[in-house]
């Protein structure tokens, strides 16, 4: 098998996985809903507060989304043994980890994009405020979910990790909340955005080229 | 060169060493210090713009310094560890982390306290600040990943791996908080700065970043000592060590 | 001496500056200490146990 | 030449030494026993030959080369039966074999014949979450015995078989080693595959 039909087969699993467990894929898309529709309710739902407040709020909703998903990434898998059997198979662990994080962006990070215009609405963004949340989200939560992963996998030896995780990924997933939130902000006052957009996306580049390294890194630690 | 380094790197040996050194560097770096704080308090003349607000500056400066150089320090020698396999040099990251952290809250304590005279309140989203802030929590979360593992190997290098991710994110996050708020606010918000600083002003602040660097080398070496005995209590030297001086201090 | 000590208005700040930075100087050097002993009490303990162990496995080696 | 080898291996685990200064090699043909206490550190050791744990000192030799240098080849050699059984709780028994296949390179055409003959059949459409603990148990031992790997690592595995399965995994043992394969088992209960009993090394206290 090569290396792309060894990849594919990694992120099918994944997906075949999830599919029998909707709870869990449901939890944080609702979180993300939730949390969104806290703040109108919890200030006053006047339009033009709501506006000024949307990417921020919805932005600061995706990043804890993703959070919450990140914690089971790769701790059943180090509970049940498969992860010994993947770090044991003769294919790259990076590439492997690389799999299981795109699978996790599909099932988390792709519906969070896919439902955060919906959102967008109910805080009164103009349609550049939306189109902009929705591009920024799709080039940043890959990057949320690479650097989530490195977390997840230096935490998955830990028992009640949840804490901790935040306090490890949060600090280094700030530059994309700020670019993201800023850029939809931008846009919704009738701005370019090319600049944020390009610096996102070389945020990514550089989280796809290391980050799965260093994931593969951190789960031969916590596998020790 | 080579053969020098691993003598230095040999764990009896260094014990040994750190022993002797960081007494004579602990109580010099006190005096500097001293000498520093009399002559940033009192020889130093007020500054023409922020009047004897500016001396805060010799206290703050140092501390920003340190936060960083150390994080810088850790990061390097957390590589070292991982790529060498070298015990001591995680050794020093560990013990490093905990100064750090002190020296990062005292940068932000007296930056505020600095803030208050020059912006009119305590806590200005400025990216020197912001950063420092930023810089504190990666300390925190380095130190409780390594508090929860129980294995002082597991804890090196899940440490270490941190570490060395978080250097390629501080510039990072330092220039986003840059760029953040160079759209956020005016000119009119005035960066930490001495403006035009003066020879007699100068000098205390250079005595103070030396001496504190002095007093953190002197510390680091205290605690790579400790950091050490954790590491190496199961072998022979230890052992001979403290059975020939019970309690040895 | 009471000019110097009122800073040109600025004492609170100051001299609430200067007293974090040492404050934290003390607590450095007194936190540094606390670890030293308790390794240096950790690694005896540790010692003690490894000394008792051999002379056993002597003691053993003498029986048989 | 295929041979594993462990050289001057130490590990501590907490104030505890588990191993130290441990040196043996297992050659091509032969089965070497760990055994011990529970406790002395037999799945320590696996998981040091594997690769999972590092030691603390010494190192592991495959063919004469270090395995943290030649993962790529070591992992096509090896096959790991671990403590944990590695199966996902919601796919079913051969789904989970079906990828471990893929792992190994092979199409998975012998799953039906292997899972008749550790009388796994009837719940091979049965998510894993259903199996006993010994069903489980002989599912990740299919994986080991559907593989071409030269060198088998297994952690217990004849704990919590019955006769028949337990007679079927010396025979496919024996074969293996008789194959030119190489086995390590940690197992605190005998596994007879010829009339000579195979080597053995002792762990903790009971030296």
């Amino acid at each position: 098998m090569n290396l792309s039909r060894f990849f594919a087969a990694i992120v099918r699993r994944e997906l075949q996985i999830a599919f029998k467990r909707w709870g869990d894929l449901a939890s944080p898309l609702m979180f993300f809903v939730m949390v969104a529709s806290l703040f109108p309710l919890a200030l006053s739902p006047q339009h033009e507060m709501l506006r000024n407040l949307g990417p921020a709020v919805l932005w600061i909703a995706a990043l804890l989304a993703t959070l919450l998903s990140l914690n089971a990434l790769f701790r059943g898998d180090i509970e049940d043994g498969s992860m010994e059997q993947l770090v044991l198979s003769p294919y790259p662990l990076a590439l492997a980890i690389f799999g299981k994080t795109v699978a996790h962006w599909l099932l988390n990070g792709l519906p969070l994009v896919m439902l955060a215009p919906a959102l967008a609405v109910t805080y009164y963004l103009p349609v550049e405020g939306v189109r902009a949340l929705s591009l920024t989200l799709l080039i940043g939560t890959p990057t949320l979910s690479l650097l989530g992963a490195v977390g997840a996998a230096l935490t998955a030896g830990v028992r009640q990790s949840g804490g901790l995780l935040a306090l490890l990924v949060l600090p280094l997933m700030l530059p994309v909340l700020m670019f993201g939130a800023r850029a939809t902000d931008l846009a919704g006052s009738g701005e370019q955005i090319t600049g944020p957009l390009y610096l996102l996306s070389a945020l990514l580049l550089l989280a796809l080229s290391l980050l799965p390294l260093a994931s593969a890194a951190a789960i031969r630690i916590s596998l020790d | 060169m080579w053969n020098w380094f691993h003598k230095l790197a040999s764990p009896p040996h260094f014990y040994r060493l750190a022993g002797i050194f960081s007494p004579w560097m602990l109580w010099s770096s006190l005096i500097l210090i001293a000498i520093g704080t009399y002559g940033g308090l009192v020889l130093a003349p007020a500054d023409y713009q922020q009047g004897e607000g500016f001396r805060i500056i010799y206290v703050h400066v140092p501390s920003s310094y340190l936060s960083t150089m150390i994080y810088a320090l850790m990061a390097v020698t957390s590589g070292i560890g991982l790529i060498w396999r070298i015990k001591l040099a995680h050794a020093v990251a560990a013990s490093a982390a905990p100064i750090g952290a002190s020296f990062t809250a005292v940068s932000l304590l007296t930056g505020m306290l600095w803030g208050k005279p020059m912006w009119g309140t305590y806590w200005e989203w400025d990216p020197r600040l912001t950063s420092e802030l930023i810089l504190l929590f990666i300390y925190f979360g380095y130190m409780s990943l390594r508090a929860s593992f129980e294995d002082i190997s597991k804890a090196d290098r899940a440490g270490g791996l941190l570490a060395v991710v978080g250097v390629v994110n501080l510039p990072i996050i330092h220039y986003s908080v840059i760029w953040w708020s160079s759209l956020h606010q005016g000119p009119s918000i005035k960066k930490l700065d001495a403006p035009s600083i003066s020879g007699d002003m100068l000098w205390p602040l250079l005595l103070l970043i030396a001496a504190s660097t002095l007093f953190f080398g002197a510390l680091l070496l205290y605690r790579v000592r400790a950091e050490v005995l954790d590491r190496e209590h199961n072998s022979r030297w230890v052992q001979d060590l403290l059975g020939e001086m019970p309690g040895a201090g | 001496m009471a000019e110097f000590f009122a800073m040109g208005g600025y004492a609170q700040f100051v001299w609430g500056a200067f007293g974090i930075w040492f404050v934290c100087v003390i607590f450095n050097i007194v936190a540094a200490r606390r670890k030293f002993r308790i390794s240096v009490e950790r690694a005896t303990m540790a010692a003690a146990r490894h000394h008792h162990r051999t002379t056993r496995k002597m003691k053993q080696q003498n029986d048989t | 030449m295929t041979r594993l080898s462990a050289i001057n291996l130490t590990l501590w685990r907490g104030p505890n030494c588990l191993f130290e200064e441990l040196s043996f090699q297992v050659d091509a043909g032969s089965l070497l026993l760990v055994r011990g206490s529970n406790g002395s550190g037999k799945t320590t050791l696996l998981r040091v030959l594997s690769g999972l744990t590092r030691p603390e000192t010494g190192h592991v030799e495959w063919c004469g080369e270090s395995i943290e240098k030649t993962r790529q080849t070591f992992g096509a050699a090896l096959a790991y039966f671990g403590h944990a059984d590695g199966l996902k709780a919601d796919l079913t028994v051969t789904h989970n074999l079906e990828f471990s296949a893929q792992l190994f390179g092979q199409s998975g055409e012998q799953i039906p014949g292997l899972l008749n003959a550790l009388n796994l059949s009837q719940c091979a459409q049965l998510e894993t979450r259903y199996l006993s603990a010994g069903q489980k148990r002989r599912t990740a031992l299919a994986r080991v015995l559907m593989s071409d790997a030269a060198l088998w690592l297994l952690d217990e595995p004849v704990t919590n078989l019955d006769a028949a399965g337990r007679e079927y995994v010396e025979d496919r043992l024996h074969a293996h080693v008789a194959g030119g394969g190489l086995a390590i088992a940690a197992t605190h209960e005998d596994i007879r595959i010829t009339s000579e009993s195979p080597d053995e090394i002792f762990l903790g206290d009971g030296a």
